[in-house]
């Protein structure tokens, strides 16, 4: 047993930011490695890869990807994510972040993402709540649950975010917890093969601040929790991918192939510019 | 930047908003991402039409937000790009145009002012927003910000725009008013290749040696791309040279913070651009920017006509303040008058310079600018 | 099919059979035991040592018992453990 | 039926014939059947009695039609054999004659009376007479019935992929039938994709399978459903509602067999096709030329439990992206007309026998690892070797009837293929290593088939040496780990002692362990060894007692491949049969209501065992649904009101029967009830088996037990019978589901009754006896003797007044 090896993937991970700033048993550090473990898979060519994040536990991720990365403001991964791509649309680029940045604050750039089909693929880690700030009721906070905000049991609806990725036109869509570790690279890897706007989430356990709270102590309880309740639902109605403390259905929801909306802009600017070039010397 | 024998050159006569945007393209700009709002929306649509033929890109994001941030995103990879708003606009993009701030990345922003607070008065001028063009953003940082009064300036100062943000990576901010951009006029636009057109300093050495946030003397740090083998980061967060967050750190956190300002405010004297007229001799100074500067040139000629030596400093920067200028101005005359189309606002920055030699405002809101009546009437009560 | 097994399989020494060496990056691990829990051979267990950030690191078991399914990899959330074949053992 | 009917047949003059069979002597030795012919003349509506050397011939069908139209016979009673026999044979003779077939009785007086009487011709005689005395009563209130016709499915259910379900499922299928083939296994094909090669001819086992599994893989009329089981059989003959279990494989049908999962799977297991002397992985094939060819994944074995893949090597291996975790188990619903049952045999486990060293000796091996090791796609690629050192055997024995005709194994049938398979085994050693010492211990060798004795010849003439005399014990030498085998030769009455490198244990074949599920599902009956027994051993070989159920292959009994084939292809013609009928005609036994009886109290509901009644309330009556019926007639027995009764086994038939039976010596004889699919049959089998009794029984047939109404028990000690005996299939094996559990209590409510009445309950007995039970019956019987001597007259009156009260009181 040599102590000295280094891990496999650590040339994907910058080594001045590691160790990473994740508490024990969360699940963020799993969405990395299954990231970094597609990523060796497909060879990727780290010099074209661009990682974005935007605010919470797992907007950390874009400065631990040892590749362009780009850690925005709260919510706006997307919209910068979209410039990034037009600009450059060589560029593969990648929106790692959280269910409260994606969808709460960046709910609008999220669904718009989406419908103009940006070429970008978004991993999102869905912990149902804010874990940063200290564990505050969010979009996916399932009914009843207690967090710092609702601490009588929250009251608000969660989004189904399959569901909504699914209805904004997402070409592909996928729900794994960070126990499907295989599945879910496996997902990963497809959407990184994809042209379109694809979105893969993943319910990742938060000891710490959601399971503290809602009788899960451990990233054990929690990992147990989605061993129990998960069901595979491949190509199931979205709208019935609900997650409650008996069901969670996880599978890929949504594989289809539409036209980028980069790749018909430069097909659009080419034509228009070519005829513009007309007669130049 | 492909030639076209689209690209416009020699004597044309167009509105402010298609200047600014001819603008843009014969500095470089390859990159709008912007969101309809009255008085702007003419960039946009001249730029919807004319980028292409350019091979460049118009996208129209969500809100003012997604758009300041796409033209970071494209900023960084490695395009001159600009959004164009109002008001209401501005104030949603102050987030980002934080980001820009530090993360240092080259931008133009036009706001053609209009009548604020809020939704106030789309389609009559203002001069509201020049204080938020300096405040707007939280934390401390250094902006550059370029006010037209006239449809050339429109041209030349939104390539001046995109030179200064490409040489200090700041975001550069036009602040025009609603007369400008609508204001029909003739414009001569120069060959390209005569025009001074300035591109962000790269990175040389090698690239795993590259730290992105290490300046040189000028305070600058060279800037490299996604996708040119950098692989470096950057983030909103309080961070090191290297770019990774130190949001512990106080001495990360003041180093950090005084470049931000220093790079603008050491470089100050390469920035700052003014128009002096008849100030020799003259008693009372007009302090003015924009089209208010106008009404006040005639109305300072009036006051000629009638003996009293008047002169006028039109400030063509207004941030960095051209602080040193309006004091020595203010030494040499009896007293200084500032008409501005708020309720006053930069005349407080011409008040701090000018110490002891009294300033009198001019305020006027609404519908059209001040007259050259009124100023010449000013001017007289002060001489 | 009903019939109970006797005799050992004659090829048992022909299949080749995966010889495991796993790497313990005990200072990198946070404790979250996930590698113990989901290992499906159970090679693993908690030890005793307390690592650089006071937490208890796995400690192996039964090297022999390793398949190389690399689960424990990839669900390590701290990069701490990993898995290779043993060099110049078990043929190629 | 309504009772107007009913008087009105009362009316009607009956006139009965009776015929008295003399079967040769089969009869005739022990019954003076001139003497039966005489008394049935005295018998009340008999207006004609003759006996005739063999009434089943065809001019005693003719005579019979002949009479009926001669005389204006509107009854005919036959003393014969068992109805189970011949009572389709006259029932066709009577309805050509015009007479409806349910006006027609038997009398069993062969298989119940002469055969197990055949010393005591008087008694016998007494018996017969009172048989036919018997079925001439309940002659007279037989009623005219029309049968339903209920049309038949045209799909066909095969269980078991074995050669003989193979066999079945293609005969059909070429037929033009649907066939749905049900196998456990993940691959079709059975015991004889395990063997090597064929005897007599010797020919490659797997070779001329392999054909056959692919036709049914790929014949657009059989739908196989491999790694599945039958869980569930609903219905009746024609109209079956199957439920199959599909397990998942794990792998889509996409996978291109082309074995790179096998390659990276990190867990191993001995594989089972190989009876563990080959590794397979825990995705694997079974074997090369497996059908469907779809590889399959053992989940017990995976390293990837409830959920979760810990292990993706497979799937990523795989190519076409076969590899699916997901998979769950399905149901699939069929609809067949008839079933075959092919479910095969298991093989002996010799371990039970530690005299043998089996499991202990590595060098002790079975006949079927034999196959294996000297099988080309085996473990050793063919090559024999012994298991301790891998090295060529130079000595080899083998032992005869391991399992097989010994009491020690506890099994004591002949397993019919284990001698011609060593035989063959022998041979094929000395085809390729000729200097093989080979001795074969045995009891006899049994080579009866088509060029067996052949075969038998050339291994002796190539050097086999037979030994007459299984060794007594198998001893292993610690050092070389070659075996002794100590014994006596019989012929030469002399002790051996030899020394071989390998022994090779020729085990017998034995019922699967698992028959009861399908015995249960589709209510079969088995045989003293455990194997589904046959309508009738010889018209019926491959007929299931269970209507439109039959059998081929081992399930039936041990078989080579050549009878496994021919049974199979019987199987496929019988249900082709029915299925080419496209209808059946269900027999018109279903019960009879009176609805102003009735006081919709529901307890004929809650017994019927196929909820084929229906409570009416609004009515205030029940209503009876005849398809789904089965005929037990358990509601019947269950009606306290007299609303119910049996068509063909009406109360009024039966208590006839009763009456009659104990119309003189009542005190002396044992009235017994049999359900006619187990102790009636177990009866007759008693008859063939020609087991001796006691001649004081007298037997009334029922459908089921369940149709024994405690007031016919009533009746019989009300009228003075010595015992009433009430006989069964044993507790779940009843072939209506669970009306014999009715019988049960029923029985169980009577001797507490007769305790509270101070009667002596030893008169009533119970019996469980199942078809194969002849032995069973005939000694409860003789137990039964002393008992009934016993009873004394007084007991007989007390128990006369006591039930006669009960029976005016209900």
């Amino acid at each position: 047993m040599v102590q000295e090896m280094v891990h496999p993937f650590s040339k994907y991970l910058r080594a001045e930011m590691m160790p990473h700033i994740w508490c024990p048993g969360c699940g963020n550090g799993i969405v990395l490695n299954c990231f970094v473990h597609a990523l060796d898979e497909l060879q990727t060519d780290l010099d074209r890869l661009v990682v974005v994040s935007g605010i919470g536990c797992i907007g950390r991720t874009a400065g631990y990807t040892n590749a362009d990365s780009f850690h925005t403001t709260h919510g706006r991964s997307l919209a910068f994510a979209t410039g990034v791509k037009l600009a450059n649309p060589e560029l593969e680029v990648v929106v790692i972040s959280g269910d409260g940045d994606l969808f709460a604050i960046g709910g609008n750039h999220f669904i718009h993402a989406a419908r103009r089909n940006i070429g970008v693929k978004v991993l999102c880690a869905n912990n149902l709540n804010y874990g940063m700030t200290g564990g505050q009721q969010g979009p996916t906070t399932p009914l009843e649950s207690v967090t710092t905000t609702s601490p009588y049991g929250n009251i608000e609806h969660p989004f189904n975010l399959v569901h909504l990725a699914a209805a904004s036109g997402a070409t592909y869509v996928a729900r794994w917890t960070s126990l499907h570790v295989r599945r879910l690279t496996q997902s990963i890897e497809k959407m990184m093969q994809k042209k379109g706007f694809c979105f893969v989430e993943v319910l990742s356990p938060c000891p710490e601040i959601y399971g503290r709270y809602n009788r899960m102590r451990s990233g054990l309880e929690m990992m147990a929790w989605f061993k129990r309740a998960s069901v595979v639902g491949n190509f199931s109605d979205p709208s019935k991918a609900d997650i409650t403390q008996d069901k969670i259905v996880v599978g890929e929801f949504v594989d289809v192939e539409k036209l980028s909306y980069e790749k018909m802009l430069h097909e659009k600017i080419s034509k228009i510019n070519e005829k513009a070039l007309d007669g130049v010397s | 930047m492909p030639k076209t024998k689209n690209a416009l050159v020699g004597a044309h006569f167009m509105n402010g908003d298609v200047a600014c945007a001819e603008g843009a393209i014969t500095a470089g700009c390859r990159f709008f991402a912007g969101y309809p709002i009255t008085p702007a929306t003419e960039i946009a649509e001249h730029l919807s039409q004319r980028m292409p033929e350019f091979g460049g890109i118009y996208v129209q994001m969500e809100d003012e937000i997604a758009s300041m941030a796409a033209v970071i995103g494209a900023s960084y990879s490695g395009l001159k790009a600009m959004t164009a708003t109002s008001g209401p606009g501005f104030s949603l993009m102050q987030e980002n145009i934080g980001l820009a701030v530090m993360t240092e990345a080259p931008c133009v922003v036009v706001d053609v002012m209009r009548g604020g607070p809020s939704t106030g008065q789309p389609t009559m001028p203002g001069q509201q927003d020049v204080m938020q063009a300096k405040w707007g953003s939280h934390g401390d940082y250094g902006i550059v910000a370029l006010t037209p009064s006239s449809v050339q300036e429109m041209f030349n100062l939104t390539v001046e725009a995109f030179n200064l943000s490409e040489t200090y990576r700041v975001p550069t901010l036009l602040m025009a008013d609603e007369i400008v951009a609508h204001m029909w006029e003739k414009v001569v636009i120069p060959p390209t290749d005569k025009l001074r057109i300035v591109n962000r300093k790269k990175p040389n050495g090698p690239r795993e040696k590259y730290l992105p946030f290490k300046p040189d003397a000028d305070l600058v740090p060279p800037m490299a791309c996604f996708g040119e083998g950098y692989r470096f980061h950057a983030t909103g967060l309080t961070h090191d040279e290297r770019g990774f967050p130190q949001t512990s750190s106080s001495e990360v956190q003041s180093r950090l913070v005084k470049r931000l300002c220093e790079k603008i405010e050491k470089n100050s004297g390469k920035i700052i651009r003014v128009e002096e007229v008849m100030l020799e001799d003259a008693d009372v100074v007009v302090v003015a920017y924009g089209i208010v500067a106008r009404a006040a040139l005639s109305g300072i000629r009036k006051a000629r006509e009638k003996g009293i030596k008047a002169g006028l400093l039109r400030l063509i920067t207004l941030w960095p303040f051209p602080e040193k200028i309006v004091a020595r101005v203010a030494g040499q005359a009896k007293a200084i008058v500032v008409p501005e189309m708020n309720c006053g606002q930069l005349v407080r920055e011409v008040e701090r310079a000018a110490k002891e030699t009294p300033v009198a405002f001019l305020s006027k809101l609404g519908e059209e600018p001040h007259t050259p009546l009124e100023i010449l009437e000013v001017i007289r009560r002060n001489s | 099919m009903p019939e109970r097994i006797r005799h050992a399989p004659l090829d048992k020494d022909k299949v080749r059979l995966v010889e495991a060496e796993i790497h313990l990056l005990k200072d990198e691990c946070k404790g979250c035991s996930y590698c113990i829990e989901f290992c499906p051979r159970k090679v693993l267990e908690e030890s005793e040592e307390i690592n650089a950030r006071g937490v208890h690191p796995p400690k192996i078991v039964d090297e022999s018992k390793c398949m190389m399914c690399g689960f424990c990899t990839d669900v390590c959330p701290d990069f701490a453990i990993f898995v290779v074949e043993k060099k110049g053992k078990g043929g190629s | 039926m309504t009772e107007d009917k009913e008087s009105q047949s009362k009316e009607d003059d009956i006139r009965i014939g009776v015929y008295v069979c003399h079967c040769g002597l089969n009869i005739a030795g022990s019954v003076d059947c001139a003497e039966v012919a005489k008394f049935a003349g005295t018998l009340p509506h008999v207006v004609l009695a003759q006996d005739n050397r063999y009434t089943c011939s065809d001019q005693g069908q003719a005579g019979i039609k002949n009479d009926i139209k001669e005389h204006r016979l509107n009854r005919v009673v036959v003393a014969s054999c068992s109805p189970r026999l011949h009572e389709p044979t006259f029932r066709k003779a009577c309805e050509e004659a015009g007479l409806n077939k349910y006006l027609f009785e038997m009398a069993n007086i062969r298989e119940h009376c002469s055969w197990v009487h055949l010393y005591d011709k008087e008694a016998g005689t007494e018996k017969a007479k009172d048989l036919v005395r018997m079925a001439a009563a309940k002659a007279a209130l037989l009623e005219p019935a029309v049968e339903v016709e209920v049309p038949i499915i045209r799909k066909a259910l095969v269980i078991g992929g074995g050669v003989a379900g193979i066999q079945a499922a293609l005969d059909l299928a070429d037929t033009g039938y649907r066939v749905f083939l049900v196998e456990k296994e993940p691959s079709i094909g059975g015991m004889m994709a395990r063997i090597d090669k064929t005897f007599p001819t010797m020919d490659c086992s797997i070779c001329i399978l392999a054909p056959k599994m692919s036709d049914a893989g790929h014949h657009p009329n059989v739908e196989l459903l491999t790694n599945s089981e039958v869980s569930e059989v609903k219905g009746y003959i024609g109209n079956f509602r199957v439920k199959v279990l599909k397990k998942p494989r794990y792998v889509l049908k996409d996978c291109s067999a082309c074995g790179e999962c096998v390659k990276v799977c990190p867990v191993v297991a001995p594989n089972e096709f190989d009876v563990g002397l080959a590794i397979r992985h825990a995705i694997y094939t079974p074997f090369a030329q497996a059908v469907p060819s779809t590889y399959v994944i053992d989940m017990n074995l995976c390293l990837n439990k409830d959920g979760v893949i810990v292990c993706d090597k497979c799937i990523k291996a795989c190519e076409r992206q076969a590899v699916k975790f997901e998979m769950k188990p399905e149901v699939a619903e069929l609809e067949v007309g008839t079933i075959i049952v092919a479910t095969g045999a298991d093989v002996f486990d010799p371990s039970g026998l530690p005299h043998y060293g089996y499991g202990k000796y590595p060098n002790v091996i079975t006949s079927l690892e034999f196959e294996r090791l000297i099988n080309a796609g085996g473990p050793s690629g063919g090559h024999l070797l012994r298991p301790s050192d891998k090295q060529i055997p130079k000595r080899v024995g083998f032992v005869q009837c391991v399992g097989s005709r010994s009491d020690k194994s506890g099994r004591l049938y002949c397993s019919n293929v284990c001698c011609m398979n060593t035989i063959k085994d022998s041979l094929l050693i000395k085809e390729h290593w000729p200097d093989t010492e080979i001795y074969v211990f045995y009891v006899d060798i049994r080579a009866y088939g088509k060029g067996f004795e052949d075969l038998y010849n050339r291994a002796r003439k190539a050097g086999v040496v037979f030994v007459r005399g299984l060794p007594a014990q198998i001893v292993e030498d610690r050092k070389t780990h070659n075996v002794w085998l100590i014994g006596e030769n019989t012929l030469q009455k002399e002790v051996y002692r030899i020394n071989v490198d390998m022994a090779v244990l020729s085990i017998g074949l034995e019922a699967r362990k698992d028959s009861e599920v399908i015995q249960r599902l589709l209510t079969l009956s088995r045989d003293q060894d455990g194997f589904f027994l046959e309508a009738h051993p010889k018209l019926r070989p491959v007929d299931a007692a269970t209507g439109g159920v039959f059998f081929a292959g081992c399930a039936e009994s041990p078989k080579d491949i050549k009878d496994s084939v021919t049974q199979a292809s019987a199987a496929a013609a019988r249900a082709g049969i029915l299925m080419a009928k496209g209808k059946v005609t269900v027999e018109a036994i279903t019960p009879i209501t009176f609805a102003e009886k009735c006081t919709a109290c529901g307890l004929c509901v809650k017994v019927c065992p196929y909820n084929a009644i229906i409570l009416n309330k609004d009515l205030k009556r029940v209503e009876i649904v005849e398809a789904a019926c089965g005929g037990c007639g358990t509601c019947a027995a269950e009606c306290n009101f007299g609303a119910l009764t049996q068509n063909h086994f009406t109360d009024a038939q039966i208590t006839a029967q009763i009456d009659a039976v104990t119309e003189h010596d009542a005190d002396r004889k044992i009235v017994a009830f049999c359900c006619n699919w187990c102790s009636y049959a177990g009866a007759d089998f008693a008859g063939v088996s020609r087991m001796q009794y006691p001649p004081n029984v007298r037997i009334i047939r029922t459908m089921c037990s369940g149709r024994v109404a405690p007031k016919f028990v009533e009746r019989a000690f009300a009228r003075g019978a010595g015992a009433v005996l009430v006989t069964g299939c044993h507790l779940g094996d009843c072939h209506y589901i669970n009306a014999n559990y009715q019988t049960q209590k029923r029985v169980e409510r009577l001797w507490k009754k007769m305790e509270q009445g101070g009667l002596n309950k030893e008169r009533l007995q119970l019996l469980w006896a199942s078809a194969a039970e002849g032995e069973r019956f005939a000694s409860k019987i003789r137990e039964m003797k002393p008992m009934v001597e016993s009873v004394k007259p007084e007991e007989i009156g007390k128990a006369k007044k006591f039930f006669e009260k009960a029976l005016g009181g209900s």
